[in-house]
C-alpha cells in the first residue's frame, strides 16, 4: 500500500467517524476494526498487515485531526511487548480476545518476568505453575513490575516443569490481574518514590485456555516479547546537547560562581563523550537502514548509562550547597510516579534515578557479556546450570 | 617535604575506643531506624548523640583537660569518625565536636572558655553557620541574614557565627533560640541541612576578631581533615558488604563473587580503601601532631581521595547488588547520599587538589 | 546546533577506495619492514609514497579538479587515513597531502597553485615548517632560524613556512635544497622529526600575507581532523589484533579472551573504538561539507576523543597480549608509538576540550 | 648473639685480613668462610645460624671498611632467588658446590622459569628433561631471562613427567650455561634494549647430582624460590614525591610554557595517588612489623604499576615537542643494559619501559585475581587444568 493509499483511508474514516461527535471510546473501536490500530498486524487485528513503516503516517494524520489517543503511555508494556507477542503465539481467540481491549486501552497490561532470585538469570525463576484440571495454580513472587497496580492484565513466566534444564522448564501465561491471588506492593526505590512494585502470586488461578504457546515454551516466548523491547534501542535521533547533557550543561551554565577549570574540564569530557554517543547512535540508525539490528545496540545502552551516571554526579558538584538540596516537589515522600521523567526533575533525583540505568533493562555486566560474546566473538561464560535440572541447580 | 612520623595502624587505645563506638552503634543505630530521617523522623539523633557526647564523653575528644576535656587527639577522632561512617550515623559528632570545637580552640575568648567546657561534656552542641560547602570564613555582616545549607544546626543549641567587624573575623555564639533554623530537604538526611536566619548582633564574642578568620578556616579545614574518616568508614561498609552478598548471591547456578569482571572491580575498590585509610589516619595524626604545613598538606591529599573514592564504593555497592541496591529497603543507599553530600562539603576534591598544588609548587 | 546530515558509514565509492588501499598496503607494508625505521633504515617510505601519491594518485584528494587534482574531499581523505592508521605507514599523506596541501588550498597565488598542482600529480611532497605540536601559525622572522620537531620534513622536497611580515603571516616555499634539515630520534619513527634550519627569505610566496595566518591555522584545523581517522585506524587494528590473540592464546587451559575481566575491557574498548569511528567521520564529513563553525567543533570532539582513545587502545593491546606486547618483534609498539604521537600532534586533547569549550559556551 | 657480638667478629675478621693489604677474591672467600657473609645461613655455608635481623649492621661495617663487593647487582638472581633455594633444597654436597663461588660473584645465576606458552600459567611449562644414564636430557625454549648471557648457571624448572597433572610432573634443576646446548639470544624490547634474553636449550645433558629436590618436586621449589622474589614487596621507604613522581613533577617545574590546568589537575591527581601509596606502603610496612607479609603486597604493586604508567604518559604530553623525541643515548640502538634505571633515563623510554611495571612478576591481572581470592575471599577461577594429565591440557 502506498502512503497515498493509506492517506486516503484515514481520510475516508476520519469522514465517516468526526472528531468532533464520535465518542472517544467508540472512536478507537472503530479505527480498530478498520485496520487503523497498527497496521502492519493483519487484517481484522488491528491492522492491514501493511509495512510497519507506514504507521507513523497513521499517527501523524489521526494526530493532526485531534482524534482521541489510547493513552500509549500508560500501557507501553501492553502495546510495545503484549500485543506483538500474543499476535505471535496467541490462538485465534486469544488474539480476538485480547488485542481489542489492549490497543484501545481499556485493559491495561504490565509484565512479570523478574523476580528477587531471578534478574541478569531470568531463565533462573522460580515462581511455579501446576496444572489443576483445566486451571493453571501459580505461586511466587515478582519484583520491578512498572505499572502493576494500574494493570487488567500481566504477562507471566512460570515454572512448569523443575525437572528439566532451566531454560525448557517455563510456561508463557496471560494473568488476571485482578485475581484474588494477586497482591501488588509499591516497591520504594532510593529516590523515595515507588516506580516499581512487587507482585505476589498466591494461588492465583489462571485458565489454561489464556497460556500464550506451548507448555515449556516459555523462554522462546519470553525472548519474543524481549526482542520487542529492545528494538527500540538506537531508536530516535537527538539533537546535540539533547538529553541529560543539556540539562547539565544548563546547570553549568547558570552557575557561574562555581566554575573551576576541573569541573570545566569535566563537563567538557562528558561534552564531547555525549556528542560522540550522539554520531554512534546517528551510525547505528544508518546501518540499520541498510539491514539488521545487531548486538551493537547493547554498546550503546551501557555508554549511555555511564553517561547519564556521571552527568548526573557531576551536576551536583557543581551546583555548590545546591547540590546538597533535594526540594523536589514532595521532596522525599513516597509517591506512586505515572512514568519517569529526568529532565523535569530535580538534580538529586536525576542523580540517584540514573544509577538504575545501569541495572534496569540489563546490566552493564551483562550487556559488555553480550558484545564481548556476540561482537567480538569470545568464548562466553562457564555455565554450570545448562544441562542440569533446575531444580539442581545450587541457589 | 618527606612528611611525619604517624602511627598508621590502630593502637590498643584506638582499638578498645573503636570497639566500644561500635558495640554502641551496632545496638542503637541501626539502619531501619536511621532512614526514618527521610520521612521526617529525625528522633534517633538526640538519642544517640547523648549516649555519644555525654554517656561515652566523646564529644570532648579534641578539647584539652585544661577547658574540662578529654585531653584526646584528633587520631582517636578519626577512630570515632570511621565508626560512625560505617552505621550512617545521625550525630552532631563532625559539625559540633570537631569543626566548631577547633574554631574555639583557635583562640577562645573567656565565654568562649565557658562554651567549650559545655560542648566537652556533652551538655551543649554547637554548629558554625556557615554553608556545608564553605572551606573559608564568610564573615556575615551585622543585621538579620540568612544562611543557606547549614549543617548541624538543627540539632544545635548554639549557633557560631563569623562576622565581620574592622579589626577582623570576630566568631560569635548566637544561641538558637534566637535564630530561625528551617530545615531543609537534603540529599544526606543523616546529615540534615538547614537555613539559618539571625542577627550575629545578638551573640558574644567567643573568638575575638584578630583570630576569628584563622579559626573559621582551621576549624573547616580540621572538618575535611577528620570527614575524611567518615569517608573511610562509609566506602569499607560498602566494600565489605558488597563482598559479602556476592559471596552468596547466585545467578546462573554461579556464586556472583566468582565473576571475573566483578573480583578485578572489587580487588582495585579495595585497593583504594586501604589507601584511603591510610590518607585519612595519616591527616589525623598530622593534625594531631599540631604541624601546621604537613596538615594542610596531609588533609588536601586525604580530602582530594576519600572525598571521591567513598562515593565510587557507594555507586560500587549500588551496581554490584543489582536490583535489590536500588530499593529504599536496603541501606546501600544511606551510603551513598552520605558519600555524594561529604564529596561536596567543605571543598570538593578538586578544590583541595588546587589548594595542594599550591602548597607542593605544581 | 543540531549538527550535519552526514554519511557515516562507507558509501561504494569508499569501499572501493579502502579496498584499493588497504590492498597495496597489505602487499607492500609489512611491520617486519616498517619496524626498521627505528633502525636508521628508512628506504621503504620512498617506494610506498610513490605507489600511494602516483600510482594510485592519492596525493590529490583534497585538491580541486581545476588545479590539477582528484577533486574528493575530506571523506576520501579518511577512508585513506584509517587504513594507513591500521598499517602505522610512514608516509608523509598527512603532512603533505593534508595539511600542507590545505594551507595552500586556503589561497593560493600563482606560485601556490603551480605547488598544488605538483602535489596532487604526485611529483612533489611538502611540509609545514612548525613544530609537530603547534595548532596555530608561529610565523618565523625572516632571518636563519631553526624549527624543531618539524614532521613530514624529511621527505619534503618543498617546505611551506609561515613568515611574519607587517601585512600579517605570509606562507613561503623554500627548497628542501636550501634548507638544512636534520633527522630526530623520534618517539613514532614512522612519522620521524626533524629540526629544519633556514632562512625563509629563499622562499617564494605561495600565500599572501592577507591569507596566510588563516590559511595555516585550517591547515593545521584539517590535519587534526582527519588526523583522528588515522587514529580510528591505529585503534582498530589494536582492537582486531588483541581479539584475535585472545581466542588462541591460552593460560591455565582456557583460552585467554574467555576470562570475565578481560571480555569485559575488550567490550568496553570495542564500544570507544565504535564511537571514534563515528567522531572522526563526522569531522572529515563536516571538513567537506565546507562549514566552517561545524567542522571546528565536530574536530575538536574528534581530536579530543580519537586521541585519547588510540593510546588507550594500544596500551590494552600491549598489556592484554602479555610479554610477547613488550617485544619488539610484536609490531604492537609501532602502534603504541603512533599512537602516543598522534595523542601530542596538533593539540594535546585537553587543549581540543578547550576550544569547544569557548565555541559551545561551556 | 647481640649486635655488639657480631660487630666484635667482623672487626676481627678485619684486623686478621687487611682491606688494604687482602686480594679482593681471597678477601670475600675469607669472608664466607667466617660466617660473615649472610649470617643467618648455618655455620659452614657462609653463615653463623643467627638472626636476619644481623645483617644490614654487618653489611655496613664491611661497606664501611672499604671491604671489596661481591658484585650483588651482576648477580642479584644468584644471591636472591638460587642460594636460598639451594640451602632449603640442596644436598650437603650441592650445598658445598655451589653456595661459595655464588656468594664470592664467582659465578653468576640466571633463571630459566617463564616460557613462550608458560608466562601467567608457569606450572603449564613445556620444556622436557628427560632421564638418560645419570644425566637428564633437556629441551625446550625460555624466555624473559635476564642476565642470562652473562650466566654461568641458571636454576632451571623442566616437566619431567607429562602424564600427571600439570603441578606434579614438574622438577627443579641446576644447569650449567655453558653446555653447548644452550643458546642464548637478546630478546629486545619496546624500548629498543634487550634488558632480557630467550634461552633455547637443545639436548642440554644436566647430571642428576644437579638436580634439587625430588622428581616432582619442581612446583614446591619454584614456589620456595617466588616467594624469595616477593618477600621484596613493601620494603623500603620512599620519600614523598620519591620515584617516578618526582620526575614528573620536575618536567612540570621546568616545562611552564606547556602549563594548562588540565594537564596540572592531573598532576596532582597523581601527585595524590603517589602519596596515598607512598602512606599505604608505610602501613604496610607497619603491619608487616608486628606480623607476616601477606598478599597486600600484591594491591601495593598493582598501583604503582597503575600510577606508574599514567605518570609516564602524562610527562610525555607536558612536554610539547620534546615529548616527541627519543634522545636518549643511542635512541633506539639495541644494547644490552645490565640494569633497569629509570630516574636517570629518557621520558621516551620510561613511558615505554612502564608498560611492563604491570606484566613482569605477576601481571596485574593475575595480582586482581590474588588480592580478590585470598584477600576478599571470593571464588577461585573455573579451572580445567587441574586433576588432568599435563598432555591432556588443551593449548
Amino acid at each position: 500500500m502506498t502512503p497515498e493509499e493509506i492517506r486516503g483511508r484515514v481520510e475516508e474514516f476520519l469522514a465517516e467517524h468526526p472528531v468532533a461527535t464520535t465518542e472517544p471510546n467508540a472512536f478507537l473501536h472503530a479505527r480498530y476494526q478498520a485496520g487503523l490500530a497498527w497496521v502492519a498486524f493483519p487484517e481484522g487485528e488491528g491492522g492491514l498487515g501493511v509495512s510497519r513503516a507506514l504507521q507513523p503516517l497513521v499517527n501523524d494524520l489521526f494526530e493532526a485531526a485531534g482524534a482521541p489517543d489510547n493513552n500509549p503511555r500508560r500501557n507501553g508494556i501492553g502495546l510495545g511487548m503484549a500485543a506483538p507477542t500474543i499476535l505471535a503465539y496467541g490462538t485465534p481467540e486469544q488474539r480476538s480476545r485480547f488485542l481489542e481491549p489492549l490497543w484501545c486501552g481499556e485493559e491495561i497490561w504490565c509484565q512479570l518476568f523478574s523476580e528477587p532470585g531471578a534478574g541478569s538469570d531470568l531463565a533462573g525463576l522460580a515462581t511455579r505453575a501446576v496444572l489443576d484440571g483445566d486451571e493453571w495454580v501459580v505461586n511466587g513472587q515478582k519484583v520491578w513490575t512498572s505499572g502493576a497496580h494500574n494493570a487488567d492484565f500481566a504477562i507471566l513466566v512460570a515454572r512448569t516443569d523443575p525437572d528439566v534444564p532451566k531454560h525448557r522448564g517455563l510456561t508463557y501465561f496471560l494473568c488476571d490481574m485482578h485475581d484474588p491471588g494477586v497482591e501488588v506492593r509499591p516497591l520504594r526505590q532510593i529516590t523515595g518514590e515507588a516506580e516499581f512494585n512487587e507482585v505476589f502470586l498466591t494461588d492465583v488461578r489462571i485458565p489454561d485456555a489464556h497460556r500464550l504457546g506451548a507448555v515449556g515454551q516459555g523462554w522462546e516466548v519470553a525472548n519474543a516479547t524481549l526482542n520487542n523491547e529492545r528494538v527500540a534501542i538506537g531508536g530516535a535521533a537527538m539533537p546535540r546537547e539533547g538529553g541529560l547533557l543539556g540539562v547539565v550543561a544548563e546547570s553549568w551554565r547558570t552557575h557561574p560562581e562555581n566554575h573551576t577549570p576541573e569541573l570545566r574540564d569535566r563537563l567538557l569530557r562528558l561534552w564531547v563523550e555525549s556528542e560522540v554517543a550522539r554520531l554512534t547512535g546517528a551510525r547505528l540508525r544508518q546501518k540499520l537502514a541498510v539491514g539488521q539490528p545487531g548486538p551493537e545496540g547493547s554498546a550503546m545502552k551501557l555508554t549511555f548509562a555511564s553517561i547519564n551516571q556521571r552527568l548526573t554526579g557531576l551536576d551536583l558538584e557543581l551546583r555548590g550547597e545546591e547540590g546538597l538540596r533535594y526540594e523536589d516537589g514532595d521532596g522525599w515522600a513516597m509517591v506512586r510516579p505515572e512514568h519517569v521523567d529526568f529532565a523535569g526533575r530535580d538534580a538529586v533525583y536525576r542523580y540517584l534515578r540514573a544509577k538504575g540505568n545501569s541495572i534496569e533493562g540489563g546490566t552493564s555486566e551483562i550487556l559488555r557479556n553480550i558484545v564481548a560474546e556476540r561482537v567480538l566473538g569470545l568464548p562466553g561464560e562457564h555455565r554450570v546450570d545448562k544441562d542440569v535440572a533446575w531444580k539442581e541447580i545450587p541457589r | 617535604m618527606s612528611g611525619l612520623e604517624v602511627e598508621l595502624l590502630d593502637n590498643e587505645l584506638d582499638a578498645d575506643l573503636r570497639a566500644t563506638v561500635r558495640s554502641f552503634l551496632s545496638e542503637r543505630c541501626d539502619p531501619t531506624q536511621v532512614v526514618k530521617a527521610y520521612d521526617g523522623d529525625s528522633s534517633l539523633t538526640p538519642v544517640l548523640w547523648k549516649g555519644l557526647a555525654a554517656e561515652l564523653g566523646l564529644a570532648g575528644l579534641l578539647v584539652p583537660e585544661s577547658y574540662g576535656g578529654a585531653g584526646a587527639s584528633a587520631r582517636e577522632a578519626a577512630v570515632v569518625l570511621e565508626e560512625l561512617g560505617r552505621s550512617v550515623a545521625p550525630v552532631p559528632f563532625l559539625t559540633s565536636a570537631v569543626v566548631a570545637t577547633s574554631v574555639l580552640l583557635a583562640a577562645p575568648t573567656e565565654k568562649g572558655v565557658e562554651l567549650l567546657g559545655g560542648l566537652a561534656a556533652g551538655e551543649r552542641t554547637a554548629a558554625l553557620v556557615v554553608p556545608l560547602t564553605a572551606t573559608t570564613a564568610q564573615p556575615l555582616e551585622p543585621g538579620e541574614t540568612t544562611v543557606r545549607s547549614v549543617a548541624g544546626a538543627l540539632e544545635a543549641d548554639t549557633l557560631l557565627v563569623p562576622v565581620a567587624t574592622p579589626a577582623g573575623v570576630e566568631v560569635r555564639a548566637v544561641s538558637a533560640d534566637q535564630a530561625t533554623i528551617t530545615p531543609v530537604s537534603s540529599l544526606d538526611m543523616t546529615r540534615q541541612l538547614a537555613d539559618v536566619r539571625l542577627d550575629p548582633a545578638a551573640g558574644e564574642v567567643v573568638v575575638a576578631a584578630d583570630h576569628g578568620a584563622d579559626g573559621v578556616r582551621s576549624g573547616l579545614l580540621a572538618g575535611a581533615a577528620l570527614m575524611a574518616s567518615e569517608q573511610v568508614g562509609v566506602a569499607q561498609w560498602c566494600l565489605t558488604t558488597t563482598v559479602d552478598y556476592l559471596k552468596v548471591r547466585r545467578q546462573f547456578g554461579r556464586i556472583v563473587g566468582g565473576y571475573q569482571a566483578l573480583k578485578h572491580r572489587l580487588a582495585d575498590l579495595y585497593t583504594s580503601v586501604e589507601g584511603a585509610g591510610a590518607a585519612a589516619r595519616y591527616a589525623a595524626g598530622a593534625l594531631a601532631l599540631g604541624d601546621p604545613e604537613e596538615t594542610e598538606i596531609a588533609t588536601h591529599v586525604a580530602a582530594a581521595y576519600c572525598g571521591d573514592l567513598a562515593v565510587t564504593a557507594a555507586e560500587e555497592a549500588v551496581q554490584l547488588h543489582g536490583g535489590i541496591g536500588m530499593t529504599w529497603e536496603h541501606p546501600a543507599h544511606l551510603y551513598l547520599k552520605r558519600a555524594k553530600a561529604d564529596q561536596i562539603a567543605y571543598g570538593l576534591p578538586g578544590l583541595h587538589r588546587d589548594r595542594l598544588g599550591a602548597l607542593v609548587d605544581i
